[in-house]
């Protein structure tokens, strides 16, 4: 059909067309508010971030240890209750330097998001969170790091109680 | 750390919110609609011949068969109470002594929801013959907000 | 192909006005280890499909289908999203069934209602949002004209309305997984706070949290299984239009249309002749009047009636919401109709313990997508 | 006894812009009109309606299946919206498959929208809600971080260059210059252009990442017996798949997508298919950045792990190379309104297969092609294989 049709509709405006009130518009918020229960395994990781330990959970029938803890393991289905304290050490899986915000603000620092698989978890099993304390030119894959912590009076059991991973000398 | 029994200061709840921000076109057949209202004080509708039926608010294309439709008609500023409610509810949920009296003003097949005022709230029946009250033109921008309200039709 | 189609297991959790202890994945857990176990099945060898139905904005997450394999077993499984209400859920397992390519699969819908703040508001955001948004009007709103557009066409009452409530709320007190059940009467419903005229806010059903699971199979899957195979006849859904302004306001168009369609596929046309039990939407109790006349079981204005005499009574002709309805149970979000199919399944089943009917062969299901939508399902099931 | 068989008899599909005047559910009438008018059928002829967006957030309306359905064509007609995500494009048709398969229906309008303009003012941060809202979203994460991530991963294992990559948004650019719905065509653009591009995200460039937009398609799906009363060139639906792993993305391998794999293999079985390399004629795998599209071709098996880019050098993904990969130029080229443009790769293959492709007809009477889509946290593929 495309072949014989070349006018597909669709009228395309530009934001002049809004500023110059070419078009009609409004705009709208959603107040969208939530209290989301943590439940078992992540209320316990995040109190755990309260007290300064990154905490993971083993399941004994697959052998493995995962991050963050969760209730059920998802590869045999078994419940997994066994809660295990892990390294606040890791290894950076994968980076980015990032030049925008979340909100697509420009930014000249990049932040530099990263998968660091954390020790006393099995293999690939990580968590995302920021690098700092590091140049950029610095960063590489397999770059050894440690959670940098809040000091402990202003730890609120977040993930943002560690404030970012720095590089380590071993 | 072994599997605790008990962990008193487990947080419970982790509030945050869902930022939904929005700036909504009104569309090829609301740019027709609402300009109408806004410079005319006229509410439009659109007609649909395959399905002999005439939507208000005025819409490009027929719902049933959809067709386009581009035959636009007056459909006047008055017409009657389809049906009504008394709100006692605001917006975020918190109730509201005085209701808001909310109608739909049946207009072709369609019709508009809006709000209700200048009339007893006893006297207010579904069948009743009302009008629309428009803002001073200097003051519309083009939205459902122009209508500021309707009011029972003066005899 | 085509084989017919069974429920094989049911399991569910929560059912509270609130459920602290456990997160939406924990809950949803809880319902799918039973319904596994009910069904005697093992997920992650045994289920092929799965189905979740769920809204982004009720979990506060976009694109939430994401969070849905982890606790149903069904990572790097064939699964999808339905934003529909638990009983589209159950139709899309029935289709995926009968394509042949699949034996048993599961369908998930959950709500935790108490975990949003600001629901109003949410439920608010889906109204058009330039034609009827700006007049910021509480969606309750809809409730109250549809209601006495209701009334006025059909001469049903208020009265008839709260007899809705009186009934459900007091089946829920034989439902020991109801948390609303009450011993009331019709003055005492009317004497509430209104909500929007003539809505009263007692006849409509608080929310609350839940989980429900249920697997589905093959008829040759199903005779394999331990469970006890519960059988869909017949499933329809349907959607009037969406447009406040263009809907039909006074009858059910979508609840009657998913019946004919359920009940073709099922071959029959008198559902009161057939049908022995019908658990109903009733998220506000003029809803359910309005169903039972969409469905056929009563003409037009007739629902209200029969309510009054009884017939709708566990011991009447055509027990309605012997659960205690979404009065009852609470409002389940997307989960609501498939707490209307768990009756279902649970009755036909003789597992619904003190409220168990005697001779049931056919039972009917049926679900509203709540304000504003003019959406909802059938389900027809039997032993 | 075997499946039903279930065929594409019409499509029809709206420029994809940067910010579209028409509202969503106006977007979705414009394609499903056209799905129509290219059928000759009428709402009469059809019996049920699919529809497929991905967040409500961009719509920026609640139930937004509920709100479109109207603009859909579901007016009094069983309908029902799924999704998955980015993968959702390439699942409605699935789900408008199953549909039909299931003997409930002989025909199925399928409709795919995104207005992500409607999200304001800038649609990107809607996708900081697709992360846990706990474990995640305090670390403000962008959308941009994940593919940076998993690119970065992908280029560590097998020691690919940006530049190798940079060659996938060139090739799909220029085709998309033929396509008249595209957004970014340019027959000029280079490798140097792609490189030299604004840094989002090491190592995403800007000219890395298709473009966010609005825009719809609609199909029209019918059962053997009424797709052959229809037309004389029904594009027949020869095996699906979809796969969903796990949403704890960090504890998985990013480097290889392997429910894309298991995707496509349940769509190769159902199509009998053994070896995809040499069965399939075309492919239009999911592209919203470029590395994706070999990530992509990796999972689908039809490229060996970490060797996808050689094909691009070699040319052989060109329109007229042996394995011509996103003729139509891709959501780099045509735009990226997520859902809408899965559906528009099965449109493609729609008129690829029936020689109706215009200037960006592929060569050679292709007889078989594949679509697919990828979305959530790296997490989903579907996988659509249709055929003459």
């Amino acid at each position: 059909m495309t072949a014989d049709h070349q006018d597909f509709p669709g009228t395309p405006l530009s934001e002049k067309d809004f500023e110059q009130g070419n078009v009609l518009f409004r705009h709208d918020e959603m107040r969208g508010q939530y209290a989301w229960d943590t439940g078992i395994a992540i209320g316990r990781y995040l109190q755990a971030l309260r007290e300064g330990v990154i905490l993971g959970a083993y399941c004994r029938h697959c052998r493995k240890t995962v991050v963050p803890p969760r209730s059920v393991c998802e590869w045999c289905f078994r419940p997994m209750h066994e809660f295990v304290p892990l390294q606040d050490t890791g290894t950076v899986n994968t980076f980015s330097l990032c030049y925008v915000t979340w909100d697509v603000k420009r930014i000249q620092e990049p932040e530099i998001p990263a998968v660091i698989e954390i020790d006393g978890a099995s293999p690939l099993h990580g968590i995302m969170h920021k690098l700092g304390e590091v140049n950029p030119q610095d960063v590489h894959i397999g770059m050894r790091v440690q959670a940098a912590w809040k000091e402990p009076e202003e730890r609120q059991g977040a993930i943002t109680d560690i404030l970012y991973f720095k590089p380590i000398e071993e | 750390m072994k599997t605790p029994d008990k962990y008193p200061h487990v947080p419970t709840a982790w509030q945050d919110s869902l930022p939904v921000t929005s700036r909504y076109t009104v569309g090829l057949a609301g740019e027709r609609f609402f300009r109408s209202i806004k410079d005319e004080g006229r509410i439009m509708g659109t007609y649909c011949p395959e399905c002999d039926r005439t939507y208000v608010p005025a819409a490009i294309f027929c719902e049933r068969c959809m067709s386009k439709l581009d035959q636009w008609v007056d459909v006047g500023t008055t017409g009657e109470i389809h049906t009504f409610t008394l709100l006692y509810t605001n917006y975020d949920g918190t109730p509201r002594e005085d209701p808001e009296a909310i109608v739909l003003v049946k207009f072709g097949d369609g019709g508009l929801i809006h709000r209700l005022a200048e009339v007893d709230l006893e006297k207010v029946s579904i069948g009743m013959e009302v009008e629309a009250v428009f803002k001073p033109a200097a003051e519309r921008q083009g939205s459902i907000l122009d209508i500021s309200h309707f009011r029972p039709l003066k005899e | 192909m085509n084989e017919r189609v069974a429920i094989v297991g049911v399991g569910w959790s929560g059912f509270r006005p609130v459920t602290p202890e456990l997160s939406y994945k924990e809950l949803t857990y809880a319902a799918a280890v039973r319904a596994y176990a009910d069904a005697g099945v093992d997920p992650r060898r045994d289920i092929e499909s799965f189905v979740t139905v769920a809204e982004d904005f009720n979990e506060g997450t976009s694109i939430f289908d994401e969070y849905t394999p982890d606790q149903l077993g069904a990572v790097l499984k064939p699964m999808h999203t339905i934003t529909g209400d638990g009983l589209h859920g159950l139709a899309t397992a029935y289709m995926l069934i009968r394509t042949g390519q699949f034996n048993v699969v599961a369908v998930e819908g959950h709500s935790k209602a108490s975990n949003i703040l600001t629901l109003p508001e949410i439920t608010a955001y889906a109204q058009d949002p330039v034609i009827n948004r700006p007049l910021r009007f509480n969606s309750h709103f809809i409730a109250g004209l549809e209601m006495n557009r209701y009334l006025y066409e059909t001469g049903a009452t208020q009265d008839q309305c709260a007899a809705v409530v009186v009934k459900n709320r007091r089946n829920a007190l034989t439902n020991p997984s109801a948390p609303y059940g009450a011993d009331l009467t019709v003055d005492d419903i009317l004497a509430g706070p209104v909500l929007s005229w003539p809505l009263g806010s007692r006849q409509a059903a608080d929310h609350a949290d839940g989980a429900i699971v249920m697997v589905l199979a093959s008829e040759s899957a199903a005779r394999q299984l331990a469970g006890t195979p519960v059988w869909i006849l017949g499933a329809g859904w349907c959607s009037d239009s969406p447009a406040l302004e263009n809907r039909e306001w006074a009858q059910a168009v979508y609840a009657r249309q998913s019946a004919r369609m359920a009940y073709r596929q099922a071959g029959f046309s008198n559902p009161k002749q057939v049908v022995d039990l019908v658990e109903v939407d009733d998220t506000y109790a003029y809803k359910e009047l309005q169903a039972l006349e969409a469905l056929g079981f009563y003409r037009s204005g007739e629902a209200g009636i029969a309510t009054e005499e009884g017939a709708t009574q566990p011991d009447g002709e055509i027990p309605v919401n012997v659960s205690g309805g979404s009065l009852g149970i609470g409002h389940l979000l997307d989960a609501t109709g498939l707490a209307r199919a768990l009756e279902v399944v649970l009755q036909l089943r003789g597992e619904a313990g003190s409220r168990q009917l005697d001779g049931l062969e056919v039972g009917l299901a049926q679900s509203w997508r709540g304000v504003p939508t003019a959406s909802g399902a059938v389900i027809v099931m039997s032993n | 006894m075997g499946m039903r068989k279930v065929a594409v008899v019409g499509a029809g599909m709206t420029k994809f812009v940067r910010r579209a005047q028409e509202t969503a559910k106006e977007l979705c009438w414009e394609a499903a009109r056209l799905a129509l008018d290219s059928s000759e059928l009428t709402m009469d002829d059809i019996e049920t309606v699919c529809l497929g967006t991905a967040p409500d957030a961009f719509d920026g309306v609640h139930m937004n299946g509920e709100y479109l359905s109207d603009g859909a064509g579901a007016w009094r007609k069983p309908y029902m919206r799924s999704y998955v995500g980015g993968g959702t494009g390439v699942f409605v048709p699935i789900q408008g498959w199953y549909h039909i398969a299931s003997g409930l229906f002989d025909t199925c309008l399928v409709v795919a929208e995104e207005k992500m303009s409607s999200y304001y003012p800038h649609a990107q941060a809607a996708f900081l809600t697709i992360f846990d809202h706990t474990t995640e979203r305090p670390l403000k994460p962008n959308l941009l971080w994940i593919f940076a991530l998993e690119m970065n991963r992908y280029m560590h294992t097998y020691g690919i260059s940006k530049e190798d990559i940079a060659r996938v948004a060139v090739k799909n650019k220029r085709n998309a210059a033929d396509h008249p719905s595209a957004l970014l065509g340019d027959p000029n653009i280079t490798v140097e252009d792609v490189l030299n591009s604004e840094v989002l995200a090491w190592p995403v460039n800007r000219f890395d990442v298709s473009p966010v937009s609005d825009g719809a398609v609609a199909i029209i799906l019918a059962a053997e017996h009424v797709a052959k009363r229809i037309t004389d060139k029904p594009v027949w639906i020869e095996g699906v798949g979809w796969n969903l792993d796990t949403a704890h993305w960090t504890n998985r391998d990013l480097a290889y997508p392997r429910y894309v794999e298991y995707a496509a293999r349940m769509a190769y079985d159902m199509a009998g298919i053994r070896e995809p390399r040499k069965e399939i004629n075309i492919v239009e795998p999911y592209d919203p950045f470029d590395y994706k599209e070999l990530h992509h071709l990796e999972g689908l098996l039809l490229a060996d792990r970490g060797k996808a880019p050689q094909l691009v050098a070699d040319g052989v993904t060109n329109r007229d190379g042996d394995m011509p990969v996103c003729p139509s130029g891709g959501l780099l080229g045509v735009g990226n309104p997520i859902a809408a443009a899965g559906l528009m790769k099965i449109a493609e293959l729609f008129w690829q297969l029936r020689g109706e492709a215009g200037k960006r007809q592929v060569p050679g009477q292709p007889k078989r092609g594949l679509a697919q889509a990828w979305g959530d946290l790296m997490q989903v593929g579907t996988v659509v294989i249709m055929g003459r």
